[in-house]
């Protein structure tokens, strides 16, 4: 067994084999599949102060490698969350992590000073790059003023662990990272999803009630890779890498690129017992090229000496 | 316990009905936990490029005894035309099973309403309903003769009403163009539907009409078939709620739009 | 037969179908397997006011449902295209655009100007977004000023019709189309590839001697077709839909979203056949569906009224 | 008339020579053109999702009475596994054939040199230089004895000298160890290597010391191979050049860094 034990600023996972928002629900809905207590952490559905209905139907098209979503946060608020949710999560031994989600800064200040009060949730990962909300959500994470700003504010009150979860959909995300490491985020993960679109030919309308709605899944994973890639030369917080990871080969791509952790999405629907195989995996590795330790991991990139400098950015 | 499973089945049968319907019969390497009339499965179609989700099925028959499930399954795009290509001894990865269920009544006269491929969960329903002690009636309907799926086997169930859209056999026209509808006094307590969209608002209109609970089962698009990805929603009196985890069975007037 | 025939500001179409630069070669290299003088146009590889040798191999790495290219430009320079290249070409008789490319605005305006001169060349593409040459290229695409710089530039002694090719690794797309329109731009093309990057997890190195390459192929077709959708509400001059088009219905999404016409890429690698079989298809299309002429498909995507408004640029 | 063509060939045999390892004889639906030794063919893998671009094959042997030609693939990831799958009867969309070949002497005494698959487009190419009346020796590198290809088909053509790294049979070591290579005065006026870069890397410095000609058979990743996406490129005294249209045979002094 290689030491999986990895750290995002003052959260201990016990491996980097965390949840990504919005594609696991709260974890009981996968709990027939994967025993919970495995892995890394939880986080649960975008969190938003009062409750939300989401967008209308159809929220989802299936894309080549991938798929479109327009849920929209719906939620039942954060209220909700601590008083009917959370009591029942309180039995397993993993850190959860609430996804933080809003349109103003109040919102987002207000969720999160709800979580800052209950002691054994030790992190928030607070979501400016939601492309599913008209008022809000991506404008914050598309801005490095507006992303700094928020990320600031919920500092401000929020005393434990702070990710801020990053938007794809930018010129420059070193620019958005450095602003929010600037502002007080504790790590940052990344990525949200790709605002994307379809269309069936045959009706002539969109797939999505929204038009619009966020691409997820293996079709991402490059520009996921070269954005945890880009960001890890520019910060020095711990970066959580999503996109398109759906097995242990991929989780270990974005562990090389410099992610401290990673998060599952989309894959959980294909497989629902995926973190657990990622898991075993990402020790399989570690075992097979003398790793002892998967933090050895990060970052760990080999670049050829041949090798053409293209830093775009 | 868990409630819902993940396994490959085998493949022992694969039957062709017509040239765009077939059934499959999916053993399971696993005792058979209890399955519900109305539920679903969420099949991994491998081998197809242009699948990335999984696909749901209702469940049209379970046979505990074989330990065996039957699927009924139209041919639609890509993911369905890969599964028509199935052979016995094939394997197949399935979520199992998913959704609430039909609720059971007993000793009552109801009628079930099936158009096109959406009598496959009906046939398992209306064993069950049998063994209940109810009297079933089964109308049935299609584009044309051809399309009519599995009628003598619900044949074996209750008396079988057709129609067909060319008239080819039975009443010409839709399910709601059936006589039945119009005998009075209205002669069921019940009505289960499944089928096209517009087919099952139409059924679910008449039933108001005639003052009968409706249970409808819907098929909205998913992502995860677990409640996790709030993809599936329906809007209800409650609310948009899941269809995968509260549906796909769903009474008729708890739908947004769907009575009056 | 349908009316195929369509317009990009005075360049006049047979039909709306072409090759995309640096995938089709000079067209040429596709002759034994389509009739090249059924094509709407063929636009060639990306020429530079000089040779150039590209980059280093390893270029190119598959991907899910696409492909990473770290070409680099490599071509003979505009000089050789216009001596030993285009008098070839000369026999065949549809347009063939010339995608100009460049790291400074003299070395754009030199080629352009070169082109000017030839009489039968009707068209350039700009291709202000490629993301695979280290001092240029996609940096003009990605800022406002820049792009609206150099397709002035280019306007002033170009007087022919000036496509300009948009990058997708904005924030918003749109803003740069204005720019890009404002500084005279006769019509726009878009996207060009999606900066990402692949990794070998055994070796733990890049797969391209760049590390970071462009991502092509239907994997990126969902935010292509956004950005065209986007950019049809943005500006009035014509936009030239690409992005992981791999058959008609692809072609026709494009063309609903608002496209004039369209660009064909990685396709050609997987079916060197297949802009003939996408012509074919856009007609059927348009007679099964009673579209006399193509033009009348343009934006003609139909807007559910329950549609949600989601503009989130 | 176009040199290059496409076309859904069909399976006529899959021959497995090792667990890693088979032969595909495909039937061209139309007459086969011209064909040359070190050409090679781009086929489209079906069925598998994680295979988007086609993967190149080098042809092994070429029967025109039948109108068939031959692959020898080793399993290597997803697409070759795929082809492994293939039956008699099932289709393989083909764009055949490509690149250059290699330049076939008259009445000389020359060496083939093949490591692994290697061995793949020298077969072809060992009929055709005995047919043009030269002394074939043909050297075969494999990690083990069961890793040996194609041995006794050789063997029609020439002498066969094989090397394996485990010394389970013939020289222990790689091809560079055989004997032949020490023998005074060298007895051939041409080398033809392909298998793993390093394999001919070392044979041609070999060559070089010998001051022979070799033509190796490059395998660079490609994407179209046609010459249109310039992703296949090798660099050379010329430059950049495609490894598919200039190559993949090439003589190992025109490749930059090959030789000193
Ligand atoms: C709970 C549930 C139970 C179902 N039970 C059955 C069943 O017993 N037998 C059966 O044949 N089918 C059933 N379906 C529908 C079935 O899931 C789809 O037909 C199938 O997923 C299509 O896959 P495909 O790859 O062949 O087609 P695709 O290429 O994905 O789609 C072809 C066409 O069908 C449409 N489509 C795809 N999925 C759905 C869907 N879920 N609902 C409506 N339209 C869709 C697409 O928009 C497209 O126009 C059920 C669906 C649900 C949600
Ligand atoms: C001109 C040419 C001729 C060839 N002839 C033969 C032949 O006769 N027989 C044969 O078995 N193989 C041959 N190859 C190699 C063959 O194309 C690859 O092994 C095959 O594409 C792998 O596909 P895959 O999907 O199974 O593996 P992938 O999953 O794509 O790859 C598996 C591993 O192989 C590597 N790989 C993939 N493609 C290549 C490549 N082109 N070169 C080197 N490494 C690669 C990948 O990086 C990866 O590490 C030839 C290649 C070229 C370019
Ligand atoms: C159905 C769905 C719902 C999502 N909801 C949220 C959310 O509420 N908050 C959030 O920050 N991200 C949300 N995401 C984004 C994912 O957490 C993740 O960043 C993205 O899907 C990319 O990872 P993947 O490719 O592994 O899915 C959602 C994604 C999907 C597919
Ligand atoms: C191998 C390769 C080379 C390319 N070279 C160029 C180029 O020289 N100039 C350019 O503007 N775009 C270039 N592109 C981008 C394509 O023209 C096109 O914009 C992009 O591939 C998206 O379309 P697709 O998904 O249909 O391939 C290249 C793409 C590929 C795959
Ligand atoms: S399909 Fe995911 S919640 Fe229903
Ligand atoms: S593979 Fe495309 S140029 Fe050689």
């Amino acid at each position: 067994m290689a030491n999986l034990t990895t750290q995002i600023h003052r959260l201990k996972l016990q491996n980097p084999v965390m949840t990504a928002s919005g594609t696991f629900g709260y974890g009981e809905e996968f709990a027939d599949f994967v025993d919970l207590n495995r892995l890394g952490a939880i986080i649960v559905k975008g969190t938003t102060s009062t409750e939300r209905e989401g967008n209308p139907y159809p929220r989802m098209a299936e894309t080549a490698s991938g798929m479109l979503n327009s849920v929209g946060l719906q939620n039942k608020g954060i209220d909700y969350f601590i008083h009917d949710i959370w009591p029942r999560l309180k039995k397993y031994k993993i850190p959860f992590i609430v996804n933080v989600s809003g349109s103003t800064i109040e919102e987002y200040v207000e969720t999160a000073e709800k979580l800052n009060s209950i002691e054994e949730l030790p992190a928030i990962e607070l979501n400016i790059s939601c492309p599913n909300v008209k008022e809000g959500g991506m404008a914050f994470g598309t801005s490095c003023t507006a992303a700094a700003k928020v990320t600031k504010s919920v500092r401000d009150i929020y005393h434990k662990t702070l990710i801020v979860k990053l938007s794809p959909n930018v010129t420059d995300i070193t620019e958005i990272a450095r602003a929010v490491e600037g502002a007080g985020a504790d790590a940052v993960s990344l990525i949200n999803t790709l605002l994307g679109m379809a269309i069936d030919a045959n009706s002539r309308k969109p797939l999505l009630s929204t038009i619009t709605g966020g691409l997820s899944g293996p079709a991402i994973k490059p520009i996921a890779l070269r954005m945890v890639w880009q960001v890890f030369q520019a910060i020095k917080i711990p970066i959580i890498g999503i996109g398109g990871i759906m097995n242990a080969t991929d989780a270990i791509e974005f562990l090389l690129a410099g992610a401290s952790a990673i998060e599952v999405g989309t894959a959980n629907f294909i497989d629902p017992t995926i973190t657990s195989k990622i898991i075993d995996g990402i020790n399989d590795y570690c075992e097979r090229n003398h790793f002892t330790s998967v933090k050895d991991l990060v970052g760990a990139l080999i670049i050829p000496e041949q090798t053409v400098d293209m830093n775009i950015s | 316990m868990p409630n819902k499973f993940i396994h490959d089945f085998i493949v022992t049968k694969n039957i062709e009905l017509n040239v765009s319907h077939f059934i499959l019969e999916l053993l399971c390497p696993e005792p058979l936990p209890k399955i519900n009339p109305g539920q679903f499965v969420e099949i991994k179609v491998e081998h197809s490029p242009s699948t990335f989700l999984r696909r749901p099925f209702s469940i049209h028959e379970v046979n505990l005894q074989n330990n065996t499930i039957q699927l009924l399954i139209q041919k639609k795009g890509e993911g369905t035309r890969q599964l028509s290509y199935l052979k016995k001894g094939d394997r197949l990865n399935l979520i199992y099973p998913l959704g609430n269920s039909f609720q059971i009544v007993q000793h009552e006269k109801v009628l079930l309403v099936g158009g096109g491929c959406g009598v496959a969960p009906l046939l398992f329903l209306a064993r069950i309903l049998k063994e209940n002690g109810n009297e079933i009636k089964i109308l049935i309907g299609a584009k044309s003769k051809d399309n009519i799926l599995e009628k003598e086997i619900f044949e074996r169930l209750g008396k079988v009403f057709i129609t067909t859209e060319d008239g080819s056999e039975g009443t010409r026209g839709f399910v709601i163009h059936h006589g039945i509808w119009r005998q009075t006094p209205f002669m069921f307590s019940k009505i289960y539907t499944c089928g096209p969209e517009p087919m099952m608002k139409a059924v679910a209109r008449l039933a108001q009409i005639h003052r009968v609970a409706c249970e409808v089962s819907l098929e909205q698009t998913m992502a995860c078939g677990l409640g996790a990805c709030l993809c599936c929603v329906v809007n209800t009196k409650n609310g948009n709620v899941c269809t995968c985890t509260q549906g796909p069975v769903f009474l008729s007037e708890e739908l947004t739009g769907w009575t009056h």
